[in-house]
C-alpha cells in the first residue's frame, strides 16, 4: 500500500525504479512506447547502411561497416530486452512496429545514396542520437539506464567512425569530396529534425516532455539537445572542412550560442505520417526478412519442445 | 613462393566471397539474433581474407594490397569455388552451405596449422576457432530445422539437396593445390575430405534428414577462374564503388 | 542551350534505365512472343536514350559521348524518375508500369515536337509511333489479365497498386522543365498529366479494375538525383564492365 | 493409297514435302525431334548472351545484342511454327523441353563469363551453326527448309557481329586482347563438338544419319561439317589474330584441308548426359521463366474465350 508512495519518493531522490517496483501504470506506457521505438529504430537503422555493406569501396571499411551493423542489432535486443522487463514482449512489439502502430525515428527513411552516407550517418545521425540518449544514460528507468550506458558507449566509437569516412574523402580526390559535401547537404537538415518539434516556447503544444522530465526520463527539452548539437558540430564541421547547408549558420556571442535557420517542419510531419523517401520501403524489407523468417522461429520453436520433452522422459527414466 | 601465392588466393578468394553473401542477410535474417550471427560469421570470413590476400600480394612478388586484389581483379582472376558465389537463397539453403563450408574449413586450418607459410600457419592457428564457431552454430541449425516443424524439415531437405552439386569442387585437387602440399604450404583438399563430409552426414542423420544422392551434375573449375553466372554481378556490386574512383582512399 | 541539356537529360535517363530493366526480362517472359515485345519495347527505349544523351554531350558543352553519359555518371547525376528504376517485378507490375510510362511518354512527345531543340523534335517525331505501340501493347496486356483469371485481375490489380505511388513524379514541374518549357525546349510535366492519366484511367476500367486510391506516400526527387535503393545496383551492374576498362573502345 | 509413294517420289526428285503430304511416321518423327531440339536451342541459347545485356560496355552493343537475343526468340518461334505443321503443338514441345525428355545443343551449356563470350559465341557458335544450318535451307521438308532460309540470313549477321565484337577486343587495350584470347580458348573446342559425333568411318555407330541423309534430311555427316568449319575458321582466327587452343592445328597440302587435333568426347558426353557447367541452370532458369507465367498465359486464354462469346453474343444480336 504504501509502495506507490516509494515510486514518487525514487524518482524525488532520483533514484532508479527496476521491473518489480510498483510504477504507475502511465509511466509503465510511456516508458514501453519509449524504449521500442528506440529499439524499433535500431533495428530500421540497420538497412540504411546494411544497403552499403556489400559496396563499400575498401575490405577494412567493409569490415567496419558490418561490425556497426551488427551493434546496432545488438542494441535493438538490449533495448527490446529492456523493454521486456516492462511486460511486454518481443514479438508483440515488433508486430507493433510492423503493423504500423509504433514508430521509429523518421531519420531512417533517407536514402544512402552514396558511400559518403555511411560517413554522414554517423557523424550527424549517431552525434544526434548520442546528445539525445547520454541523458537517458541517468534515466529514472533502471534497465533503460543501463542499456543506454552501452549503447552509447558504442555510439561514440560509431561517431568517430563517420567522422573519419568524411575525414578521408575530404582529403581524397575532388569526387570524393563532392561525395562529402553532398552527404553532409542532405542530413543536416534532417539530422536537427531528430530531436523532434519545438517543444519549449510558443510552438510546444501538449507534448509528454512534461510528464516525461517530471518522471525522470526526459532530462532536457528538444530544443536544448538540438542547440546543443548544433553547438557540438559546427566545429566538426569546420574541422573536416564541410560547409554545413545552412546559410543563417553563425555564432551568436551575446547567447553563447550558433544561431541557426528555420527547420522545415512541412517535412518533418510529412516525413513522420508516413510520406518520406524511405517509408514504405523500410518496412517493407522488415516485413519481408520477418516472414520470411517465420518458418524457422516456428521451428526453433516446435525443436525447444521436443527437447525439453525429451530432457523430461530423460530425467523420468 | 610462387606455389603458395596462387594456392592461398584460392583459399582468400573463398572467405572474402563468402563474406560478401553472408554481408547480404543483414537486416533479412529470420530473427535479430541471427542477423548478428551471420554478421559475426561474414566478419571472421573476411578477417581471414584481408590477411589471406595481403599475404598473396608479398608472395607473388606484384606488392598489391588487399583492397588491389578484392576490388581490382576481373571475374576471370578470382580462384574461389562455386559453393561460396551462389546467391543467397532461403535460410535453409544458407544453413547447409554454411554447415559444408565450415566443416570443410575446419578441416583446412586444423591441417593448415602446421603450414611452412608462417601468415598461413598463423591464419589458420586463429581462424580455426572461428570456423568451429560457424561450423557449430550451423550444426545447431541444421538440427533444429531438421527436426524442427514438418515445413522447416522440408525446406531444410531442399537446402541439403540445392547445396549437393557445389560439394565435391571443395576436394578437388589440382595443379596448384599438389604444388602446395609437395611444399608444405597447403595441403591436398581430397585429403579433407572425409573427416569434413563425416562432420556433415552425422549433423544431417541426427537432424532426421536424408543425405542427398549424387548429383546430376556438380561445379568445377572455380579454381581456375571458370564461374557461374552470380559470380559477375556479386563483383560488379562488390567492386563498382572501388573501380569508379581509381586510386582513391576511403 | 544550358537549359536545353538539363532537361533532355531527364528525358534521356527515363529511357535508358526503363531500357536496362526491360532487359532483364529477355528469357524471362511469360512467353516468347513477349521476350520478343519486351526486347522491343527495350530497343526503341534505348534507341531514344542514345540520340538523347549524344545530344546532351553536344549542348552541354562537355562533348561527352552517349557511352560517357551512361556509364560514367554517378548515381547522383542520374536525372531519371523512380518508376523506371524499380526492380523488376512480376508481370503485372510490369504492364502497370509500361502502360504509366508509355501514357506519359505518348503525350510527351506528341508535344514535344514542336520542340525548339531541331533534334528533341526529331526524336519526338520518330518515337511518338514507338511509344504508342508500347502504350497499346500494354493496354492489351492490363485488358486482358484484368478481364481474364480470377488470380490475373488479383495480380494485375496488385502491380497497379505498386505502380502507384510512383505515378505522380513524372508530372512534377521542376526548374529544369519550367525552364525548358519557358525557351520552347520542352513541355511541363503538369501539363501532361490530364491526357496521360485519362488514358490509364479508361484502361483500368475497361479492364474491370480499380484506380489505386490516393497512394499513402510518393517518389520525388529523380530529376534531381535522389534516387531510391535500386538504382545505385542497377548502375553497379550496367556501369561495371566499361568502368573496368577506363578508356577502352568496344 | 499410291500417296506413299508420292513421299518417295518427291524425295527422289528433291522436292519438298509439304504437311499436307503423307509422309511416314518415322520421318515425321525424325522432324519433329530435329526440329524441336533446334527450336529448343534458339530458346535456351537466349540464356548465355542475355546474361551480358545489362552488363554490355556499350549502349550500341547494347541494342545490338538486344537485338540478337531477340532475334533468337524469333527463330525459335518460325521452328516451333514449322514443328507445329507436323501434328505437335509448341505447349508440348516446351512440356518436352521442360522435363528434359527433348534435348537443345549442348553448347549452351557453358557459361559466358566474360564481355569476350558474347563475341566468341557469335563468331564460333553461330559460325558452326550457319554451317549445319545452310544445308538444311534445302531439307526436303518445306516448312522447316522455309524457316532455315530466314535464321540462315540472321545468322550470319550475327556472326558478322561476333568477328566484329572480337576484332574491335583485339585492336583494344592488353587486357581487351587477353579476355578475347581467353574466349577463343574456351569456345574453340565446344565449337567443334557442335557438329557431334564422328558419324563416319570406324567411330559411326548406328546413328541416324544414314536415314536422314535418305530422306533429304540431312546433306553432309557431322565430320565433314566439322571439317569445312575449322578450315573456314583458321583464316578468320589469324585476320583476328587469335591463336586457337590446338597445338596439332595445321594446313594439310595433300588434304587440302586442316589437320586439328583430337576433340575430348568423354566432356561432350558427359555435358550432354548433364553434367556441364551450366545444365541444371538453364533448365532451371527457363522452367521459372515458364511457371512464372503461367498464369499470364492462362489469362489470356480466359480473355480470348470471353471475347469471342461476346463476340458471337454480339453477331447474334
Amino acid at each position: 500500500a504504501a509502495e506507490s508512495g516509494l515510486f514518487d519518493d525514487l524518482i524525488e531522490a532520483d533514484q532508479r525504479i527496476e521491473p518489480r517496483d510498483e510504477m504507475p501504470e502511465a509511466y509503465r506506457q510511456t516508458l514501453i512506447r519509449q524504449i521500442a521505438q528506440h529499439a524499433h529504430s535500431e533495428i530500421i537503422g540497420m538497412q540504411p547502411e546494411g544497403n552499403w555493406i556489400t559496396r563499400a569501396p575498401s575490405l577494412r571499411r567493409k569490415a567496419i561497416l558490418m561490425a556497426k551493423v551488427q551493434d546496432e542489432a545488438g542494441h535493438g535486443l538490449y533495448l527490446y530486452s529492456a523493454a521486456e522487463t516492462l511486460g511486454v514482449d518481443r514479438a508483440e512489439l515488433l508486430d507493433r512496429l510492423h503493423s504500423g502502430k509504433q514508430k521509429y525515428s523518421s531519420i531512417f527513411n533517407y536514402p544512402t545514396l552514396t558511400w559518403a552516407d555511411c560517413g554522414a550517418i554517423g557523424w550527424l545521425v549517431d552525434g544526434a542520437a548520442i546528445m539525445n540518449q547520454v541523458p537517458l544514460c541517468r534515466c529514472s528507468y533502471g534497465p533503460y539506464a543501463r542499456a543506454m550506458i552501452r549503447v552509447c558507449k558504442e555510439e561514440s566509437f560509431h561517431q568517430r567512425q563517420g567522422f573519419e569516412i568524411l575525414w578521408t574523402l575530404m582529403r581524397g580526390t575532388e569526387e570524393q569530396q563532392e561525395m562529402a559535401q553532398d552527404a553532409a547537404n542532405r542530413w543536416w537538415w534532417p539530422s536537427l529534425m531528430m530531436f523532434g518539434p519545438p517543444d519549449t516556447g510558443e510552438a510546444a503544444q501538449g507534448g509528454h516532455t512534461e510528464q516525461s522530465m517530471a518522471w525522470g526520463i526526459k532530462r532536457f527539452s528538444n530544443d536544448d539537445l538540438r542547440q546543443k548539437f548544433v553547438d557540438m558540430m559546427v566545429p566538426q564541421a569546420e574541422k573536416l572542412g564541410l560547409v554545413l547547408p545552412d546559410p543563417e549558420l553563425r555564432w551568436n556571442e551575446e547567447r553563447g550560442h550558433y544561431d541557426f535557420g528555420p527547420i522545415d517542419w512541412d517535412e518533418f510531419w510529412r516525413v513522420l505520417k508516413g510520406d518520406g523517401p524511405c517509408n514504405a520501403e523500410r518496412l517493407t524489407h522488415r516485413r519481408a526478412a520477418h516472414e520470411e523468417g517465420a518458418w524457422v522461429r516456428e521451428a526453433a520453436t516446435a525443436y525447444a519442445a521436443k527437447q525439453a520433452a525429451r530432457e523430461r522422459r530423460g530425467s523420468a527414466a | 613462393e610462387t606455389v603458395a601465392a596462387p594456392y592461398i588466393q584460392g583459399l582468400a578468394d573463398d572467405a572474402l566471397v563468402y563474406a560478401q553473401r553472408l554481408g547480404e542477410w543483414i537486416s533479412r535474417a529470420p530473427q535479430i539474433e541471427e542477423d548478428m550471427a551471420l554478421a559475426n560469421v561474414g566478419l571472421d570470413l573476411l578477417g581471414q581474407a584481408r590477411v589471406l590476400l595481403t599475404r598473396v600480394g608479398e608472395l607473388d612478388g606484384t606488392g598489391r594490397t588487399e583492397d588491389d586484389l578484392a576490388y581490382f581483379r576481373d571475374e576471370r582472376e578470382f580462384r574461389n569455388v562455386h559453393l561460396v558465389e551462389q546467391e543467397r537463397a532461403g535460410f535453409g539453403f544458407e544453413m547447409a552451405r554454411l554447415l559444408t563450408f565450415a566443416s570443410y574449413q575446419c578441416e583446412l586450418y586444423a591441417a593448415l596449422r602446421r603450414s611452412s607459410d608462417p601468415v598461413l600457419a598463423g591464419v589458420a592457428e586463429k581462424a580455426l576457432k572461428e570456423v568451429t564457431y560457424h561450423r557449430d552454430h550451423a550444426t545447431q541449425w541444421v538440427l533444429r530445422l531438421g527436426d524442427g516443424t514438418e515445413e522447416s524439415h522440408r525446406r531444410m531437405q531442399e537446402g541439403l539437396e540445392a547445396v549437393a552439386p557445389y560439394v565435391a569442387e571443395l576436394f578437388d585437387d589440382d595443379e596448384t593445390a599438389r604444388a602446395a602440399a609437395e611444399a608444405g604450404v597447403g595441403v591436398l583438399p581430397s585429403t579433407l575430405r572425409d573427416a569434413a563430409l563425416g562432420h556433415v552426414t552425422a549433423v544431417v542423420e541426427e537432424a532426421t534428414l536424408t543425405e542427398p544422392g549424387a548429383p546430376r551434375w556438380r561445379s568445377r573449375g572455380g579454381r581456375a577462374g571458370i564461374h557461374s553466372r552470380p559470380m559477375g554481378y556479386l563483383l560488379a556490386e562488390m567492386q563498382h564503388i572501388a573501380r569508379s574512383h581509381p586510386g582513391a582512399s576511403w
